[in-house]
């Protein structure tokens, strides 16, 4: 079983929780527009077009979140070079190293996809993000879409195997079930962050809030399905998740508000339509909020 | 099988089967050379001392770095007593020396004064000596009398002083603890005490 | 068996030999303490005893052992007992024991107050005729003195002899009457019994160590006696893995002992001078000294004694002034710690020099000690960090809490920083005697001095400014012999130039011959003619030749390791070592085997003659015994020293040549070991009508409160005791982070059932009280203390480790602040093990 | 070459804590920060670790603690069964290392002679191999930035020397040396406990994550010890949870496939 006397790592949740739950927004985004863009659904074009607009800007947040977070940031290289420049180190063994390679492709690719969503709106201004765009127009979209939602799960699932892989009483105990937490909760996430941005810019249309919502719904249920698991294999390991602050972020946050909450809105709307822009952005909303919940949750109980 | 003293040091300092030095930065033997990542370790001049605690007599040995400052103190491996070993003080011995609240030079607290200033050694050192003699010749006591065991007194030569008073000794040297008798029965002390009776 | 030592805790590296032993050698470690400590952990057996009831366990184990079986069956032990010990010797037919006049011997006067010792005297054939008749020197006086040898009955069946006496004396000491007074199972009690029975004789040896659990105490050396006299019974003493080994507590304690800085010693044991002693002269000094010694190795004591003086004063000491003595100060009372306090309360001592030590924390009633201090016209304190006696004026308790104001103490005080260990050149004499040389690695920072700078400095101002008086007082200064500059190579490679000789020091304690100054490899080189000079006797051969320092050879080996340090007498490790060997000089067995006369070995006499017959020891361990003296040698009745000494004689120290189980001099409380209660305890003496030691000393000064006997106020034990992880007074341990973090604060040992009855819960605080002070810790509640029944009453104890003051980086209340200023008589060494307090939940509040 | 290691025989351990000392002092550590607090009118920091545990203020390993010893009182109310035990704690240099299989920057590193120890110039302090150690070894430390932990005094045994603490350690319960001698020596104690009666005597790391260099004679079981009895390294699972996140990541891609088909279908054929 699980150590007695493991230590916390003491990671600090507004950089590690953040990132967590930033990181899981951007990939769960990025995944559905790339998808779409792979399927072939160019009735989906502006959810794609969302996704990669929201993609992009998140992912490049994370970064400072991850670094600001080490005790040494100026050595941030070492992930990569550890042996010295030019010597390109992974291991394998390790989830943050695969993970930090796995950001590094990610965000690439949401860079490109980012950028041709903003030349095919004619809004790249920039002639060296031309120039770049250029280099890579000859290369299909869909290979780096393909790319990057790979990867892009991977950014949105890596963090949950990560916190598994240890020997903290929570997270060890709650094994192996955090990484299929994390995407599912990445991908509401992402298909929530759409929806919002999209409804805040009153570009929703009613079809694609109905697809989004489907998405959605069943994303959530399992979201439930997994936690409710989580806690029945975790057993004592996951008293602190279910006491104290973490236990009102997790219950009251993540579970209540981020899935039992939206899913119930959801569920009333249906007796109409879908639900109204003003709606669908407080749902959103919910959902995003409960995700952060979760991941502030998960971080914190697994430390104290 | 009879392990011999040597043996069972070598046991606990440092060496089963493969003998390596016991000693605290001798040079790697061949055996231990071998394949043997290049580490840096401190080395310096290494004096024989004793550890300044308790009474059971461990033996130390202090490195001494190029500027003549003490950089390690650990338990000299040669020593019958201790066989390279020590107690948690004992280990802290280089702690006790090197500390930055250690008090190096001399402080002085004026009669009713409320803080510490700081002096001279050669100035302390007369004002003390000035006291001693100042003190010792206004309360010297060449005869007293003494219970005579009748009932009545009898003039005994003392050669005394009851004004001046010594506390202090088992910490502190043979060589110290013989010069000081020496010199405070020259000034006529009686009250010379040490921790012996504690 | 380990009693009234914690060794695995205080000293911790020594333990690894006993443990060793256990391990490799299947050797039973018990441990006889009220706590169950780190070295209780160890042991093979952990048997509790109420504090300060060691007498009656040890009473109890020796009227056990003189009753047993295997005692009175195996010849080992009658033939150790009748011939190495004193039991068949008669003593006086007037002696009157405890058993007789309930708690009391005979001799004590009228006021109660002191014994004289004239009934304990033995029993002695006539005095023989003196082989010199006019005497010329101090040994002829002595020659004139020689008394009658004692009587003895070696059947033991005498009732005035020494063996019928002390089987009366603890035939009361059943195992019935051990549980009783000491709340032990008698179960465990006869464990203990049986096992040292069974691992003592011809090839089985005991072991009894011991520390301040036993000496600080009212009765603190008649509980060492009473341990001693059990080795003796059991054959232990003088033989390789026997004894009774003494843990003392500092570096140098013992050296400091040997080399007395304490009021009523010189050097090597020579009584101080003393005004209430028929000590007029120089000759009424060495006849009244040596004269009950002199059948002793003793006999030589005017040797010693002028070479004592001699040192003092060099060349103006001589034969026509009586080699200075008449300058030499004379002690008028007790001047120990505790009285020295007492009379620096009252004024009379004005300059006081406090040099590592912190009376301020390690001072019995602490609080007295510090008051004490402020009355003082000047202080000198030297030490390494600012002490709480350094800075007793500015932030006491009594000063925090406004009962003193800094600016109300004119005391001047210097603080002098000193040099550590491995920053001075110096020799140290461990707990065995073994003295062993430090080295100086590098210069002490700044205007931190060495300590032996800071004497031989402040003597040589002395001496220059009474260089010029005329006084007859000043002569001693004037006169003193005092030069111990160094030699350009021993200060070569340091700053400090004017750093004294250690070397040059240590010769003189060694001795040396006047005229040529050569060192002198024995002390049977001594003289009394003023012709050698040595300060301390006992250390003779230390420095053998010039140039050559034995403490400082560091070669170690298998077993007694002679070539490592130097063991004063004579690098003899195990004293008494003839006793290892039976009447006829065999050894006892193979096994324990140690020194053995071997009738071949021809020896060189010094007049070039070679004679036949040898004492040896293959191990290279000194031999404590003349070595070319037969064991069927007798003794001359009309010779001093050794020539009055037989050839069964082991005990060379001892005016008979034997060990003592019955002291007819020398102790102030009585012959033999007997119970009594401490002077403070929650019960009466279930033994006898007289509750506590009759002669203790105390000190009925205001300051100083007594608690009544089973004083309702204040119904709790309390011992206290030191950690591992601290020493004495933290002074040279509570400024250290890597120590003050192991044991930060001051916590109180309570049983879990005193806790339940008061309320008091773990790691919470609460307050210890007693008539002297306050003091709060933090409970560590804990089942290995544990309440006594003690004759059908509960009787709870506690304990307080007393590291800490307020100063440095582990601080607490002072525990001393409790405790009360009362004294062995014999020592004077204070009752610290043993005292009686209230304890209550929560903080002090208020006055400490 | 064999490794070294050591062999902790907590049967003689006395609790000193020797090794705690002896540990800082040849490796340079200071008091742990945490242990001391700025008290009025006093220029240094004072200890305030006090903790009610026994004799162990020190509670557990950290950046500045390389060794810690625990103190464990087993006594019955009526004090017939009295033990009080003690035993020597440190980082056991497992040869499967949580704390390396996480490392993602080659800090940590294991050396010709089995001894794994955290390069100081490389960590970046990302302090994911702290909650990878399954015995809570590694620290992080705010002063340096980087994590740390013993060494087995890499600098020494590179040398030919000893561990300190094993040097140190009065009775030897802490001994150096090469792992099959320190492992005869260990079933050789072993043999001699149990016929002295203590039945619960056991071994504990000839198998445990992969087996430890440090190892340990314990008088009770290694719970008593705060030991896991048996100790998991977390990255032994990391298939599983991978597995089972890539299930849900497929689960997912397929449900966003049907979410977003039906509607883009329903759409197309009016």
């Amino acid at each position: 079983m699980m150590a007695l006397e493991s230590q916390a790592p003491h990671w600090e949740w507004y950089y590690i929780a953040l990132y967590f739950f930033i990181g899981g927004v951007s990939a769960g985004a990025y995944f559905i527009g790339s998808l779409i863009e792979l399927l072939g659904y160019e009735k989906h074009r502006e959810v794609s077009k969302a996704a990669y607009r929201i993609a992009f800007p998140l992912i490049c947040i994370t970064p400072v979140l991850l670094i600001a977070d080490l005790g040494r940031p100026e050595r941030f290289w070492h992930l990569f070079f550890s042996n010295g420049p030019g010597s390109i180190y992974t291991n394998h063994t390790s989830p943050l190293s695969v993970g930090t390679w796995a950001l590094l492709v990610y965000s690439g690719m949401s860079f490109l996809s980012f950028l041709n969503v903003q030349v095919e709106d004619g809004r790249l201004a920039l002639p060296a993000l031309k120039k770049v765009h250029e280099m890579f127009s000859r290369l299909p979209h869909k290979v780096y879409a393909a790319i990057g939602s790979f990867f892009g799960f991977f950014v949105a699932g890596y963090t949950g195997v990560l916190l598994n892989t240890t020997a903290r009483p929570l997270w060890a105990g709650t094994d192996p079930w955090i990484g299929a937490l994390f995407i599912v909760s990445a991908a509401s996430t992402g298909a929530a962050a759409i929806a919002l941005v999209m409804a805040r810019r009153q570009a929703l249309a009613p079809d694609t809030a109905r697809s989004l919502q489907t998405f959605e719904q069943p994303v959530m249920i399992a979201e439930l399905a997994i936690i409710v698991v989580m806690l029945a294999v975790a057993g004592r390991y996951a008293v602190p998740l279910l006491t104290g602050l973490s236990g009102v972020l997790f219950l009251g946050g993540a579970v209540l508000l981020g899935l039992l909450v939206p899913l119930g809105r959801q569920f009333m709307a249906r007796a109409g339509t879908a639900e109204r822009d003003g709606g669908v952005i407080i749902t959103s909303a919910f959902i995003l909020a409960g995700s952060a919940f979760l991941r502030i949750a998960l971080v914190q109980a697994g430390q104290s | 099988m009879k392990v011999t003293r040597r043996q069972f040091l070598k046991f606990t300092s440092g060496a089963i089967g493969a003998a390596a030095a016991a000693d605290l930065a001798r040079p790697a033997k061949a055996d231990g050379a071998g394949g043997a990542q290049k580490a840096p370790i401190k080395s310096g001049k290494q004096v024989p001392t004793l550890c300044p605690y308790c009474s059971v007599g461990c033996a130390q040995i202090a490195m001494v770095d190029e500027k003549g400052k003490i950089i390690d103190i650990q338990g000299n491996p040669d020593s019958p007593i201790n066989e390279g070993t020590l107690c948690p003080k004992g280990a802290a011995t280089w702690q006790f020396v090197n500390n930055d609240q250690r008090w190096t030079r001399v402080k002085y607290r004026a009669p009713g004064s409320d803080h510490w200033e700081e002096k001279p050694l050669d100035w302390a050192m007369q004002r003390i000596a000035e006291l001693t003699k100042q003190t010792r010749d206004a309360n010297f006591n060449e005869f007293q009398g003494m219970p005579d065991g009748k009932g009545g007194t009898v003039k005994k030569r003392v050669m005394n002083t009851y004004a001046l008073a010594s506390l202090g000794g088992a910490t502190m040297d043979n060589e110290w603890n013989y010069a000081h008798q020496k010199l405070f029965h020259a000034l006529g002390v009686v009250y010379l005490e040490n921790q012996a009776r504690i | 068996m380990i009693m009234g030592s914690n060794m695995a805790e205080c000293h911790p590296v020594a333990f690894r030999w006993p443990l060793k032993a256990k391990t490799d050698h299947g050797a039973v470690l018990m441990h006889v303490d009220p706590r169950f400590t780190r070295t209780s952990a160890m042991c093979d057996l952990h048997v509790p005893i109420r504090a300060a009831t060691d007498i009656t366990f040890l009473g109890g184990l020796i009227s056990y052992v003189i009753h047993s079986k295997r005692w009175n069956t195996d010849p080992f032990f009658k033939e150790y007992v009748v011939n190495y010990t004193n039991a068949a010797t008669l003593v006086n037919p007037d002696f009157k024991d405890t058993e007789d006049l309930n708690g009391l011997f005979s001799g004590l006067s009228e006021d109660g107050k002191a014994y004289s010792p004239a009934t304990w005297t033995y029993q002695r054939h006539p005095a023989p005729a003196p082989p010199v008749t006019e005497p010329k020197t101090f040994t002829d006086m002595l020659l004139q003195r020689v008394p009658g040898r004692p009587k003895a009955d070696p059947s033991l069946k005498d009732p005035h002899c020494v063996f019928q006496i002390l089987k009366r004396h603890y035939q009361r000491y059943t195992p019935e009457m051990v549980e009783k007074v000491c709340g032990c199972p008698k179960e465990k009690f006869v464990k203990v019994a049986e096992t040292l029975l069974n691992n003592s004789g011809r090839d089985k040896t005991s072991n009894i160590v011991y520390a301040v659990g036993w000496t600080q105490h009212t009765v603190g050396v008649q509980i060492i006696r009473c341990a001693g006299l059990l080795q003796e019974l059991l054959g232990n003493i003088g033989r390789p893995g026997g004894g009774i080994l003494a843990l003392r507590g500092h570096a140098t304690i013992q050296g400091s002992t040997d080399i007395a800085t304490l009021y009523h010693s010189l050097p090597g044991y020579l009584n101080m001078p003393d005004a209430r002693k028929n000590h007029d002269t120089f000759k009424d000094f060495i006849l009244t000294e040596s004269v009950p010694l002199m059948t002793s190795y003793w006999g030589n004591y005017p040797k010693f004694a002028v070479s004592y003086f001699k040192a003092q004063w060099g060349g103006a000491a001589t034969k026509e002034n009586d080699y200075g003595y008449d300058y030499h100060p004379k002690i008028t009372g007790d001047h120990s710690h505790l009285p020295m306090f007492v009379d620096m309360m009252n004024g009379r001592i004005k300059g006081f020099f406090v040099m590592g030590q912190n009376p301020a924390v390690g001072g019995q009633n602490a609080r007295y000690q510090r008051k004490a201090l402020a009355k003082l016209d000047w202080m000198v304190v030297r030490d390494y960090f600012e002490t709480e006696t350094a800075a007793f004026w500015r932030n006491s308790p009594e000063v925090k809490e406004g009962e003193v104001k800094p600016a109300d103490i004119k005391t001047e005080v210097f603080f002098l920083p000193a040099a550590m260990v491995s920053e001075m050149e110096g020799s140290f004499t461990n707990t065995q005697r073994l003295i062993q040389q430090h080295e100086k690695a590098a210069d002490p920072p700044d205007d931190a001095r060495s300590d032996i700078w800071f004497t031989y400095q402040l003597g040589k101002s002395l001496k220059k400014m009474y260089s010029t008086s005329s006084h007859d007082r000043d002569w001693p200064i004037k006169n003193l012999f005092w030069d111990y500059e160094p030699d350009a190579s021993e200060v070569a490679t340091f700053r400090i130039k004017d750093e004294p000789s250690a070397y040059k020091l240590l010769k003189e304690i060694n001795g040396y011959t006047w005229d040529d100054k050569k060192p002198l490899p024995t002390f049977a080189n001594l003289k009394e003619d003023g012709s050698t000079v040595c300060g301390a006797w006992i250390y003779t051969g230390v420095i053998p030749e010039e140039g050559v320092n034995k403490a400082r050879s560091r070669k170690a080996d298998e077993w007694i390791s002679p070539g490592w340090g130097f063991s004063w007498p004579a690098n003899r490790h195990i004293m008494y070592n003839r006793a290892s060997a039976d009447l006829q000089g065999r050894p006892w067995s193979e096994k324990k085997k140690l020194v053995y006369w071997d009738p071949k070995k021809e020896v060189k006499t010094p007049d070039g003659k070679v004679t036949r017959g040898s004492w040896v020891a293959p191990s290279g361990e000194g031999i404590d015994f003349l070595p070319t003296k037969a064991p069927s040698f007798r003794g001359k009745d009309n010779g001093i020293a050794f020539d009055w000494l037989s050839g069964n004689d082991p005990f060379i120290m001892r005016p008979d040549g034997k060990a003592w189980l019955f002291a007819p001099a020398g102790l102030v409380d009585g012959p033999l070991p007997t119970h009594y209660e401490p002077y403070e305890s929650p019960v009466a003496n279930p033994l006898y009508k007289q509750q506590s030691n009759p002669v203790a000393k105390t000190w009925k000064v205001p300051g100083n409160p007594y608690h009544k006997v089973a004083d309702p106020d204040f119904p709790i034990i309390v011992s206290t005791y030191r950690l591992t992880e601290h020493h004495l007074s933290g002074v040279m341990t509570r400024w250290l982070p890597w120590l003050a973090e192991l044991m930060p604060e001051l916590f109180c040992e309570i049983s879990p059932e005193l806790a339940a009855e008061k309320g008091i819960k773990n790691a919470e605080y609460m307050t210890i009280e007693t008539a002297r002070g306050k003091v709060q810790a933090r409970a560590m509640v804990t089942r290995r203390m544990r309440p006594f029944t003690v004759d059908g009453k509960t009787v709870h104890e506690i304990g307080l480790p007393w590291h800490w003051g307020w100063q440095g980086r582990a601080q607490s209340d002072v525990v001393n602040n409790l405790s009360v200023l009362v004294a062995d008589p014999n020592v004077t060494i204070h009752e610290g093990k043993v005292f009686t307090c209230n304890v209550r939940a929560g903080k002090r509040g208020g006055a400490a | 070459m064999n490794a070294k290691g050591m062999f902790v025989d907590t049967s003689i351990c006395t609790g000193c804590k020797a090794c705690q000392v002896a540990c800082k002092e040849w490796n340079g550590l200071s008091g742990e920060p945490s242990h001391f607090a700025k008290k009025a009118g006093y220029p240094y920091r004072v200890a305030n670790n006090f903790s009610g545990r026994s004799y162990d203020n020190t509670q557990n390993l950290s950046a500045t603690d390389w060794r810690h010893v625990r103190f464990i009182e087993q006594f019955n109310a009526d004090r017939s069964e009295a033990r009080w035990l003690f035993a020597s704690d440190s980082c056991k240099h497992c040869n499967n290392a949580g704390c390396l299989n996480a490392c993602p920057v080659q800090a940590i590193v294991r050396t010709d002679l089995g001894n794994v120890f955290v390069k100081q110039e490389v960590c970046i302090g990302c302090k994911y191999c702290i909650p990878a150690c399954p015995y809570g070894v590694i620290s992080f430390d705010q002063r340096t930035g980087t994590v740390h932990k013993c060494t087995l005094c890499n600098d020494r045994i590179h040398n030919g020397l000893g561990t300190a603490c094993a040097k140190a350690c009065p009775t030897g319960s802490i001994a150096f040396g090469d792992v099959p001698d320190l492992k005869m020596r260990a079933d050789a104690r072993l043999v001699q406990l149990k016929k002295l009666g203590y039945e619960k005597a056991n071994i504990y790391g000839y198998d445990e994550a992969g087996g430890l260099n440090v190892f340990y004679l314990f008088l009770d079981k290694p719970e008593v010890y705060g030991q896991p009895e048996k100790p998991v390294v977390p990255q032994d699972r990391l298939h599983i949870s991978s597995g089972v996140t890539v299930a849900a990541a497929i689960a997912v891609a397929v449900g966003a496939a049907i979410a977003f088909r039906e509607r883009g279908e329903k759409k197309d054929k009016p």
